[in-house]
This record gives structure tokens, C-alpha cells and sequence, in this order.
């Protein structure tokens, strides 16, 4: 199969994604996008900046998945990440599990996005409508998508 | 000179050759992506703390990250002369 | 925006209907999928037959979506749930929300599949390998996905 | 004659005109859709009882649903004569 996880400086596409996790024995899908928001903590955001330390991240990420496998009974995992500049409603990472079940299909995928947000090696620059812009840092962050 | 030499001596520590990387906010502040610098480091945290002046933030390492060639390492890991060490702001994926 | 609730004789298509919730507000989107699996409880499935009474499904699954929106702060869902003859692989019902940060997004998409999958008039036959074919009923598919 | 005619009075029933329309496992045992009959039924589960011969299943009332008038309904909602009832053996979506 496909890399479990890939960093892409290319549009993250869902569907051609979903479609390589199929499989005869999986009953449930769940997958999560995280989108650029026009707004955040009150500010109005124009666009967003990702840099990530790719060799790190992907090994990281991939340690992630074999713990939500370990964790869950689910099948298969996928996580996929943006990085350089992006506009406002595209996606930023994408996690894909399937499972037999929906349980294990659901709780995997949050494992996965919740570990893929504060352990892989990526930093995110915010452009905001003022002319600023900010790296988000985790104090900030932590409470939010 | 020879209590600086004689204080190496006593204190065991003679200057090793890291290779500091340093990324996003940190890398923007250095001015630089990475620099090699004669450090009296024995843990990443010390290196750390030995360039807090270059990478400009006042985050508590406990907020940040280390990896030491490429692999992640806890802030107390030892670093080696001609080791690199990654130092990550606050992470925020997603 | 298109019908909250659709029961569809046709294919889903996840990745439109993915694109139809596009919101520059929204920071999360989370998509469930059930699909057709090979087996359940030992046994090998060939296809499944899905009939609905769509009046009620319809409503009852609005009166669902509604329940989400007022426990979650989402911005938005969308249920489309299959009916007639389909094989294995094939997506029988997809839930799809969106909302500004990702606990919203996958505990408002797991209520409304916990919800659709109980409440609303839909039965679903199994056909087995072995020729023979069965009700789904709930006392057997409770505890499953 | 009169007997009957008489304990029809003492209970205040009178058969009201019900049509029944069963679905999934239930259509398929009764053999049809749906149909008219005349019921002396108060409740909704009045009519799932006196059609249980005809949906042919074991089933308790608490593993199904009822509709009346196309709304769903509790077991207790009284039936009137003219009402349409629609009789939900146990669902299965996703």
C-alpha cells in the first residue's frame, strides 16, 4: 500500500485517499480533515504556513499509527499533512481509518489527530488580515482544532 | 589561562562541536538555519539553554522539543562532540 | 445548501457531498462511512439489501441532526443513508459534519450515526454465502458497528 | 348474540377500523404490505398483539416501533378508527 504518512506540498485529495484504504473486511470509515479557518482566536486569518521537519514527521507519525493499531481494533491507518502556504479552506492533514466496527474506526482516527497535533515536528505560521503574522505556539494552541 | 585550563580540568568539561539546528520561530530568530558552535554542553538541555540567546524565545524547554541526529531525545539525553542537535519551538500541527 | 437527510438509491458520493459542507468558518470536518463488509458473526456475506420507510427516516433523521447542533457547537451535517440492493464495499450511509474545532466535529458525527443507526426505520437483510438470508435484528447487531 | 353484543358495551369496545402496514420481516410474514382490519384496540400495542398471528414474530413490543399517521408513537398512544398504523419490527441502519 501507499505510504502511511506523507507529507505533501501538493492539495490533499480525500477521496483518491479513502479509496486506497478498501477493503472487504472494513464495516466503518471515519475520516478527519483539519481545514484552514478565515479566523482564529478572534483574529481574522488570510492564509496559513506550515513547515514541517519531514524526516522526523514521518517517522513520528508513523510510530502513531502503530500505537492506535496497537490501541484499537482497527485494520488501516493513513495520515497525510500539508506543508508551505496555504488559503483558507483547504486541508491541512488528513487522518483515514478503517475498522470492522465503527468504535475502533472513530477512536483511532482521534488518537491519531490528537498525536499527529502535538507530536510531529510541524509548525504552523499564521497570516493574519492586519498585516501581522504569528507562529502558533502550544500555549496557544492546545485547547483547539 | 591556567585556571581556565585548570578549571576544564576540575569541572571535566572541554568544549564539543555541535551542530545546532533550528527551525520555525527559532530559525527566524537565529537568523540561520543551523550553525556548528564549541559548546561545554553534556545534555541537550544545555545546548538548549548554551544558544537561548541565538534562538531568542523565552519558552521553557518544556515546551519545545530536542532531537539529537534525527532522533527525538529527552532534554536530559547527553550530547557527544560532532553530534547535531534539532532544537523544535512549540509544535502545532493540524 | 442541499437536503440534510437523504435516503438514496443510488451510489454516495462521499467526496461531493464532503465538498457541499465547505465553510471558510469551519477548522474540522469529520466523516463516517459504513460499508459493506464480507462477514458478521462468522458468517460470509455477499450483499446486503437495505428497505426504508423514507417519510419517517427523513424526519427522524432531521429531528437527529437538529439534537447534534444543539449539543455541539457545529456548524454543520448532512446524513445520506442507501436503500435497496448493495455489494460488498459499497458506502451504505455517510455522516459528514463540520465545525470550527475537532471535538465538535467527531462527537457531533458519532452522535448522529449512534442515533441514525437506531432510531431510524431502516431494516437490513443479509445475504450469506451459504444461500440462506436474514433480518438484521437488534437484539444481534446492538453491539456491533 | 346478545351475550356479545352486551360485553361489547360493558368494555365500551367497539372494533374501530385500523389500517396495518408492516415492513421488513413483519411484511414478509403477514405476506403482504398492508391491510385493513377491524380491531377492538385502545393503544398501538393493542393492534401489534392482535396482528402478532399475522407479523409472525416473537419479538417484544420494546425491541420495535410504531408509527400512527405517519409520526412516530409510544406503545400507550391511542388509536382511533380511521388511524393508520405502521408496524417497525426491530431496525438495522448503517
Amino acid at each position: 500500500m501507499a505510504e502511511r504518512v506523507v507529507i505533501s506540498a501538493a492539495q490533499i485529495d480525500p477521496a483518491a485517499l479513502r479509496a486506497g484504504l478498501a477493503d472487504p473486511a472494513a464495516g466503518a470509515y471515519c475520516g478527519f480533515e483539519g481545514w484552514v479557518r478565515d479566523h482564529n482566536e478572534g483574529h481574522a486569518v488570510l492564509r496559513l504556513e506550515y513547515e514541517v521537519y519531514a524526516p522526523l514527521a514521518v517517522r513520528e507519525g508513523r510510530r502513531i499509527l502503530d500505537e492506535a493499531a496497537d490501541r484499537y481494533p482497527m485494520l488501516n491507518a493513513q495520515c497525510v499533512h500539508r506543508e508551505g502556504l496555504l488559503e483558507i479552506g483547504e486541508c491541512a492533514v488528513w487522518v483515514g481509518v478503517v475498522a470492522a466496527h465503527r468504535d475502533a474506526a472513530f477512536e483511532a482516527c482521534r488518537y491519531i489527530i490528537d498525536a499527529v497535533k502535538v507530536r510531529l515536528p510541524i509548525w504552523k505560521k499564521e497570516h493574519y488580515a492586519s498585516g501581522d503574522s504569528g507562529w502558533v505556539n502550544c500555549a496557544r494552541c492546545a485547547a483547539h482544532a | 589561562m591556567t585556571a581556565s585550563a585548570t578549571d576544564r580540568t576540575v569541572t571535566g568539561r572541554t568544549p564539543k562541536t555541535i551542530r545546532v539546528r533550528y527551525f520555525a520561530m527559532f530559525r527566524e530568530h537565529a537568523g540561520t538555519a543551523s550553525e556548528s558552535l564549541a559548546l561545554e554542553a553534556d545534555t541537550a538541555r544545555d545546548v538548549f539553554l548554551a544558544t537561548r540567546h541565538r534562538h531568542g524565545s523565552p519558552e521553557p524547554a518544556g515546551h519545545c522539543k530536542v532531537a539529537i541526529n534525527d532522533e527525538m531525545a529527552d532534554w536530559d539525553a547527553p550530547v557527544e562532540d560532532g553530534d547535531e542537535v534539532l532544537l523544535f519551538p512549540p509544535v502545532a500541527g493540524g
